[in-house]
């Protein structure tokens, strides 16, 4: 149990490495069996994470390069756990939906590698740890996209690649300046996150290094105006690479808001609340428009995503236990429901081997089983209650009602534009008369198909209707890095804010 | 008891589920059975239910296990069975076992059959969520299922192409059900608003904390409470200016119009006013408000369905005006006497369309009223049942209208709003004049189906066996009047009438007078062929025609400039600007690379040029940049 | 009366000459030369120095320039033969089969 | 006048073993050569190998800090480290020698030994603060090298010995001029006593001791090949073997750092602003300037060479920094340099081919790459591994450099200098991911692959391959012992 995290982390990679062996044929069950081992490890992490308990569990620490303060830090919180969960259960799914033909082996190597870096940057509590995670998941993405993908992939993938490995220089810049702060502070060189989160920094330093973390982060994200990458990215990746970038590398840079930026510059942090809750809402409003525009299903819902990444940024820049934590369930619930759509993209392409709407319309009688599905993700996209979308929705927002009510009604948006763009793809694909003789009689979604989205929609309704078991931890975790930040804030502003952000009665 | 509860509740859910299962197989008619079945068993624990409430005046409370729980936020899965909860349960529980009922007979011959059952229940399972729930949060799950499921529903013949609004006004079921989820998304919007007011301040979505706590504050926000929260009822209730979906709303079937769009859906928004009444009697001027706008919507809707030839955009027309009655008496404080209407309406609306959809039925699916007529021969039962609902709408003595109608109009007149009363009494005679209307053409006059070649036949037993307890309710509902204002207002305030008797057989008279009015107008002209064509050449008759213009205003205002924008936004802003920026950049970057090269020319003295330079630069620094000390 | 600045004045002419050698020059040969007078140069004022400090290490240093030019000059021309053998020319112009 | 003597004790000649020994080797095998004529290949490289192991073992055998032969030889830290790393980078390089294929050079006896001696000259060079015993080391070395480049046997091979031999006379002259002017200004050519003297003085006559520098730094600049002395950088490298290239991309500059520390530190370390400032700028045109320029290659070759350019001026920015971080930071990133660059030029020298059937200029055109994923996965991950470290991608080893020098620049206050770095490291990823797009990601244009990679693979070279792949991919396993031997060897000698 001690190393669990280290099991979790460095199993797929062996898994890879040992796959080379596997012969062609049997490499997809190979991978599916290593997939499920790790996600069933992953459920093992849950069972055993104790949710009373917000610090960090399960930690393991080994120095890697002493005379740095660079460490083999490992440990899970509320916060993290269930990314975890998310990214091997993502993977796995990903893997029974796979449908590539040419050259799966590397591919499914590639994913393998791909999902230790992805569990690795959530469970890592080094920020060189971190950071080596976090660069190293580009790579079998650029593979990924530059070899499996269409027309553009080269370029896509450079484009993803480069953009993303410039914004994280600049934070990974920041991050040895805050290290070298630390040895300022204290005398002894550290690049442990716990050790950050209790240093406590003068307001201008905040500024810039937030500033640095931030570019890191809001390109990953991506946040407006750094998103053209992710259109690209997601238009020219084959299916598997945009589920899993949609489901699980978007939200290491959500996720790098909430371990690093919050908690170790919170007066920056809430001194910088109004412009990025701007860039959020232009996310959310601005995207929103462009996806409606789209001519290609998968850009549609590329484009949803970002608008829904906006969402989270507001939750998380709440400062408030409801905001925040309503944003790290919206991370999950938009990685199962975003995943789910492109899969399902996925899906209609493998039959026709297009993804234009025009070329669609009327599927409903036709693939009956496939249009329910759709729909009833469509709907958890839209944040129907009793969905696992409206609980992160629903909290995001009112958590970031307390912080500006004007803004919230303009994030709210979402609500209303997600159901226009969402509503008019379904109706187009779905709805009319069956037009494209082509459709006239394409195959329903099939066994394969079926038992991942029937998973994907189990989670959706059960976290929909019971979404504690979550919430609780998550709940703890950041309570307990709430009370850290206001204890630490140094404006005056950040305290108020901090200690008023929670519910009161005020009697007239 | 919450067993009862829990039967209520759960029983049409259950149906649902069942029928989903045969959702994709051709049509099964004990899945239709099955679902009724299970609905008359949750209509009788509703009814149980209300008989227990009534005697023993206990609410009846039950918690499934917690929704959310975060922070101070805590919002179970709790139920209700209060005098409120209970009359919505019970109208909602019956209208809808007898629609169920009807549509096996009504959706006999389509191949959705089995699928629309699993709709239907859903609806009802989403609409008992939104009526039992004891708080704010369970209350939205309903509002957001019922709108689901409504969205389901008018869509049910999606498969129907987009057609111009000049072919069909509302363009196409799919288009319709759209606009009808993104209208009230655009409400909810509001709703959520209030929502997270009412938290932020009271740290609790519970019905009972909130009601308890909520005269402790500054007027100010229980205003923007009060109205955040109507902004939710007006686009559930289709009110002004989020109205124009309910018209469309047609394009389902006709016994989703019955249940969804006239009985039980579009009229949560009154029952979430009177629900939250002591948020609303804190703040008489918003209630004014609401009052002045439902008036308005009475006439404004009412004067739609005059000209309307629609046979069912006419029902829900009057169905509009009649919820601005409801409004009118929520906002002026008669929330006993609004949801006394409510339930009124329920019944004999329901009747009206269901009975619409005989004739749809007879007249295979033709709504032009003027190409019917003189159907009274062959479908007796189906005429004599809508003139009674008929005459229960106008609000003609005994029927169960004029009860419910009177009242909301005594109680403008009894607080003083005479504008007010004048409205509505002017959209009673409208009321009036549109219902026999529509009856003459359909059921007296030539038979002018004739000539299109229509074979009209009487509905089957089992779906006018349906219609029949309606047919009752309409008539008799008005006479439990008084035990049911004491069994509501237990938990209702009660509204005082200060006025003596003679003004108040006045205002009946007057009232009566108007609709009798009204009808003898109808009758009298319809008799005789009708109003002469040049009417159609007049703009009024026009613009009543065309919706006062507003669905197109809408497209040009709104639909439209957001299709060009959000183009805009992709092809010029999107990839013409951000996108281009950062190409850009990297461009720049690279033709540098390009430019660079020159400096490997490859020719040595060039390169030793070069180094010379290098030197020469260092030298001349040396000189010109003289150290800092 | 001749100073140590004058030394060193001959020295810098010489060594701007030598440059200038470099820059104008476009046959190897030449070039070489321009080098060894550029060393030279440098040995001039060296001896000068070492003179002025009354210190030997810098008439060492410049007996071991001088030994450097000569190496230098050994590979050099050998590499210059080798290149006439094969081109036939010693213009620098013909060098730059290598560029960008 | 009494004679002078001289006790060898006061000699130390143990100092000079190393050198001794790697001259000894050189005349060795040319000895053997004479008595028995056309020997094969592998045993003038055993032989080598074995001198340099003698050589390192007479290295380790010296304890740190101490002066000989008349004071001018001086082994402190840095001198030890940096003769560690030659010697073991030349033990590394001369097994390339055992090629499958052919190159006339190898077979000569000659080759050996002047490549023996030009390890002796670079010794010497680092080995000493002594301005005359530098310049002897470096032309021993330059001289050395120029002819071994000259050795190759082609057009382009001569035409870029001569490039370099010109360029590197010019630079001599630079360097005598500088050295003369500093021995003018103090009256010494041991560089601790000018900064003594120079000290004392305050630095006057201030411009005479900028023109010095001036000199000094365009003559280093030459070694390092900063811009704009860097011209002869991509040609030599292009003209010369890959394997050759890669030598030189990493041991003179090393050679070259250390002088250039030497006789930098303590002008950094004074208040004569005007040296940090012009290698500032020096440091940030150098990494631009050819980050931008290999953008545009079209041959593996070239872009390699501007790269190491790019590092090479990364790497100047520890000497001006001037902190004991900083210049640990230099020697960790130089030996992962080593490992990684030596690694990359390998696999061009492993898929060099004598025929150009890819182009008609080049000898490594990225087409030349394109889909060898397809043809040998191995070859191409390992490949693509030492590109990615090339571009600081961790955990491959020149992350840690990266992350070391950029760390020493930030302790020191240069902010704006570590977020140049990070935006060059973001710059260069491109061509490094260039040749990965190509290699992974496009279809092969040569179907019989396997008759045209690789045809020069060999035994020798293939270790190579792995000890340098072993070493990039396992670099966060030896970064901390390194760093801590280095600091211990740095801090020894006061830098």
């Amino acid at each position: 149990m001690d190393y669990i995290l280290s099991l979790l982390v460095f199993f797929p990679a062996v898994a890879a490495v040992l796959g080379f062996i596997v012969d062609r044929d049997n490499i997809k069950v190979y991978a599916i069996t290593v997939a499920a081992i790790e996600f069933v490890i992953s459920l093992i992490l849950w069972m055993a994470y104790d949710p009373t308990n917000p610090g960090f569990q399960f930690t393991e620490y080994l120095p890697l390069v002493p005379a740095y303060g660079i460490n083999y830090y490992l440990g899970v919180d509320g916060i993290s756990l269930f990314l975890v969960v998310l990214s091997t259960f993502i993977t796995l799914i990903g893997f029974i939906s796979l449908t590539v033909e040419d050259n799966l082996k590397n591919m499914l190597i590639s994913l393998l590698f791909l999902e230790m870096t992805m569990v690795g940057v959530f469970v890592a509590l080094d920020a060189v740890l971190f950071y080596i995670f976090w660069e190293l998941s580009l790579v079998p993405m650029l593979y990924i996209i530059g070899y499996w993908g269409s027309e553009l992939r080269i370029y896509a993938a450079i484009k993803f690649f480069l953009y993303t490995f410039f914004g994280s220089l600049i934070m990974l810049v920041g991050m040895l300046f805050l290290a070298y702060l630390y040895y300022m502070a204290t005398g002894t060189i550290s690049f442990s996150i716990p050790d950050w989160h209790r240093l406590v920094l003068p307001f201008d330093y905040q500024v810039w290094l937030f500033l640095a973390f931030f570019l890191g982060m809001a390109i990953k994200v991506p946040m407006f105006p750094f998103h053209t990458w992710l259109p690209y990215a997601h238009g020219q990746a084959p299916t598997i690479g945009s589920v899993i970038l949609a489901a699980v590398l978007l939200k290491m840079g959500t996720y790098g808001f909430v371990r690093f930026s919050l908690p170790i510059f919170p007066d920056a942090s809430i001194a910088l609340i109004t412009p990025i809750a701007f860039l959020a809402i232009i996310m959310v409003i601005y995207t929103a428009m462009v996806a409606y525009a789209q001519e290609d299903m998968k850009q549609v819902i590329a484009y949803s995503s970002i608008s829904h990444m906006g969402v989270i940024i507001l939750g998380t820049f709440a400062m408030n236990v409801e905001g925040i934590a309503g944003s790290i369930f919206l991370m999950i619930s938009h990685g199962i429901v975003s995943g789910a759509l492109f899969m399902l993209v996925g899906n209609i392409y493998d039959r026709r081997h297009t993804k234009l709407l025009s070329e669609f319309g009327g599927l409903a009688k036709v693939m009956p089983k496939y249009a329910t599905i759709f729909g009833i993700m469509v709907m958890a996209s839209v944040g129907l209650p009793l969905t696992i979308g409206f609980v992160g929705e629903f909290l995001s927002l009112m958590g970031f009602y307390k912080i500006s009510p004007s803004m919230t009604f303009l994030g709210g948006m979402s609500i209303i534009l997600g159901a226009v763009y969402m509503l008019r793809l379904y109706k187009t694909t779905f709805f009319g008369p069956l037009t494209n003789e082509k459709n006239r009689n394409l195959p329903d979604l099939d066994g394969k198909e079926l038992t991942s989205l029937i998973a994907l929609t189990a989670v959706v309704i059960w976290l929909g209707i019971n979404p504690n078991p979550v919430l609780k931890p998550i709940n703890n975790s950041v309570e307990s890095m709430l009370e850290l930040m206001e204890k630490k804030a140094v404006t005056k502003e950040a305290r108020e804010l901090l200690h008023a952000n929670t519910v009161k009665l005020e009697a007239k | 008891m919450e067993k009862y509860l829990y039967i209520t509740l759960f029983a049409p859910l259950v149906g649902s589920l069942f029928a989903a299962m045969f959702g994709m197989k051709p049509k099964k008619l004990f899945v239709g059975i099955v679902a009724s079945l299970l609905l008359f068993i949750s209509f009788i624990s509703a009814v149980i239910l209300l008989v227990h409430v009534a005697s023993t005046d206990e609410v009846v409370k039950a918690q499934l296990f917690d929704w959310i729980t975060v922070g101070s936020l805590n919002i179970p899965f709790g139920f209700v069975a209060d005098p409120v909860s209970t009359v919505m349960m019970v109208t909602v529980t019956l209208v809808s076992m007898l629609v169920h009922i009807y549509s096996i007979g009504y959706m006999e011959h389509d191949e959705g059959f089995n699928r629309f059952f699993s709709y239907l229940s859903a609806f009802v399972f989403s609409m008992l969520v939104l009526v039992m729930s004891d708080n704010f949060a369970g209350l939205f799950i309903g509002w957001e299922g019922v709108g689901l499921c409504s969205w389901l529903l008018i869509g049910f013949w999606y498969h129907k192409p987009d057609l111009s609004r000049d072919q069909n006004p509302s363009i196409s079921p799919a288009w319709a059900a759209n606009e009808a989820f993104i209208m009230n998304r655009i409400a909810d919007l509001g709703m959520l608003i209030g929502l997270f007011i009412i938290y932020w301040h009271i740290g609790s979505l519970q019905y009972d904390v909130v009601f308890s706590h909520v005269n402790l504050f500054d007027i100010s926000i229980i205003t923007m409470m009060g109205i955040f929260l109507f902004i939710g009822a007006m686009g559930k209730s289709a009110q002004f200016p989020l109205h124009t979906w309910l018209a469309d709303a047609m394009e389902g079937p006709t016994p989703v119009s019955a249940l969804i769009h006239a009985a039980t859906m579009v009229t949560a928004g009154v029952y979430l006013v009177v629900r939250s009444f002591p948020i609303y009697s804190q703040i008489p001027e918003i209630g004014l408000w609401i009052a002045t706008l439902g008036a308005f919507v009475a006439v404004f809707a009412a004067s739609m369905a005059l000209v309307n030839t629609d046979l069912k955009r006419i029902i829900a027309y009057s169905t509009l005006s009649q919820l601005g009655y409801m409004f009118v008496a929520a906002g002026l404080g008669a929330y006993w006497v609004a949801l006394f209407h409510l339930m009124t309406h329920a019944f004999f609306k329901a009747l009206l369309f269901l009975g619409a959809g005989n004739v749809m039925h007879a007249m295979d699916d033709e709504l032009n009223i003027f190409k019917m007529g003189g159907l009274y021969k062959v479908m007796k039962w189906t005429a004599a049942m809508m003139i009674i609902a008929s005459l229960a709408l106008a609000g003609i003595y005994p029927f169960a209208g004029f009860f419910s109608k009177d009242k909301i109009l005594e109680v403008a007149f009894d607080s003083h709003h005479y504008i007010l009363w004048f409205m509505l009494w002017v959209g009673a005679g409208m009321t009036a004049f549109y219902s026999f209307r529509l009856i003459m053409l359909v059921f007296f006059g030539e038979e002018r189906y004739k000539k299109y070649g229509f074979h009209p036949h009487e509905a089957p037993w089992y779906m006018l066996a349906a219609m029949a307890p309606l047919a009752l309710l309409a008539i008799v509902a008005g006479f439990f009047e008084h035990s049911f204002e004491e069994f509501v207002t237990t938990l209702l305030p009660e509204y005082h009438f200060h006025m003596e008797g003679i003004t108040k057989v006045a205002l009946i008279g007057l009232t009566t007078l108007i609709a009798l009015s009204g009808i003898g107008l109808a009758v009298y002209k319809y008799s005789k062929g009708g109003f002469s064509e040049k009417w159609k050449e007049n703009p009024i008759y026009k613009l009543l025609y065309n919706q006062y213009y507003i669905p197109q205003l809408y497209d040009k205002l709104f639909a439209q400039p957001y299709r060009e924008l959000s183009q805009i936004a992709w092809k010029e802003l999107d990839l013409r600007l951000v996108d281009a920026t950062v190409d850009f950049i990297a461009g720049i970057i690279y033709a540098t690379g390009f430019k660079s090269r020159v400096v490997q020319s490859g020719n040595l003295s060039k390169m030793l040029r070069w180094m010379v330079i290098g030197l020469l630069i260092l030298l001349v620094l040396v000189v010109l940049y003289s150290p800092v000390r | 009366m001749i100073t140590l600045n004058h030394y060193l004045v001959l020295a810098a002419i010489l060594f701007s000459i030598s440059l200038v050698g470099i820059l104008r020059r476009k046959n190897l040969l030449m070039l070489f030369f321009a080098t060894e007078i550029a060393l030279n140069a440098v040995n001039i004022a060296l001896a000068a120095f070492s003179k002025f400090y009354h210190d030997l290490t810098g008439q060492l240093f410049a007996f071991f320039i001088i030994a450097i030019a000569a190496s230098e000059v050994a590979v050099g021309l050998g590499l210059l033969i080798i290149w006439y053998k094969r081109t036939g020319n010693i213009d620098l112009d013909t060098l730059q089969s290598m560029n960008g | 006048m009494e004679p002078i003597r001289v006790s060898l004790e006061s000699l130390n000649l143990v100092t000079l073993y190393p050198m001794l020994i790697a001259v000894a080797g050189g005349l060795t095998i040319l000895i053997v050569d004479l008595i028995k004529e056309n020997l094969h290949k592998s045993l003038y490289v055993m032989l080598s190998i074995l001198f340099l192991l003698l050589d390192l073992g007479a290295l380790i055998g010296i304890q740190i800090n101490t002066r000989g032969f008349f004071d001018v030889v001086l082994v402190d830290g840095i001198a030890f480290l940096s003769q560690a790393i030659i010697v073991v980078a030349s033990m590394l390089f001369i097994p390339l020698a055992l090629t499958s294929k052919r190159f006339h050079e190898f077979s000569l006896p000659e080759f050996f030994a002047l490549f023996l001696f030009m390890v002796a000259g670079f010794q010497f060079m680092v080995a000493s603060d002594n301005l005359i015993m530098i310049f002897v080391g470096l032309e021993t070395a330059s001289l050395s090298l120029y002819t071994l480049i000259a050795l190759h046997n082609r057009m382009k091979s001569f035409e870029a010995a001569i490039k370099y031999f010109t360029m590197g006379a010019l630079a001599a002259g630079f360097y005598a001029f500088g050295a003369a002017l500093l021995y003018g200004l103090s009256g010494s050519v041991e560089i601790y006593k000018i900064a003594e003297v120079l000290t004392d003085r305050g630095f006057e006559p201030i411009w005479v001791v900028l023109t010095a520098v001036a000199f000094m730094i365009a003559a280093l600049g030459f070694k390092l090949s900063m811009v704009p002395f860097h011209t002869w950088t991509p040609d030599v490298y292009e003209g010369a073997s890959a394997a050759l290239a890669g030598y030189m991309s990493v041991v003179p500059k090393m050679a070259g750092f250390v002088v250039a520390m030497r006789l930098f530190e303590f002008l950094i370390h004074s208040d004569l602003v005007w040296v940090r400032d012009i290698l500032y700028l020096g440091v940030v045109v150098t990494m631009t300037f050819a980050n931008i320029v290999a953008l545009v290659q079209e041959d593996v070759k070239r872009m390699l060479a501007y790269s190491s350019i790019s590092h090479a001026g990364f790497v100047m920015a520890a000497i001006m920094i001037g902190t004991t971080q900083a210049n640990v930071g230099l020697f960790l990133y130089w030996i992962l340099f080593l490992f990684t660059n030596l690694g990359a030029f390998t696999m061009l020298w492993i898929s060099r081919h004598k025929s150009k059937i890819w182009h008609d200029r080049f000898d490594h055109p990225y087409e030349k790459f394109s889909g060898l994923v397809q043809i040998m996965p191995m070859a191409a991950t390992i490949m693509a591994i030492f590109m990615l470290s090339l571009a600081g991608v961790p955990p491959f080893s020149l992350f840690w450099g990266k992350l070391y020098i950029m760390g020493a620049a930030l302790n020191a206050g240069y902010i704006v200098l570590a977020i140049i770095m990070a935006l060059n490291s973001a710059i260069s990823a491109y061509y490094y991911l260039k040749l990965i797009v190509y290699m992974f990601m496009r279809d092969p244009v040569n179907v019989d692959g396997q008759t045209i990679y690789f045809k020069n693979a060999s035994l020798s070279l293939r270790t190579i391959i792995g000890i340098s792949a072993a070493f990039t991919i396992l670099a966060t396993a030896w970064i901390s012992p390194l760093i801590e031997i280095i600091t211990h060897y740095v801090r020894a000698s006061g830098f």
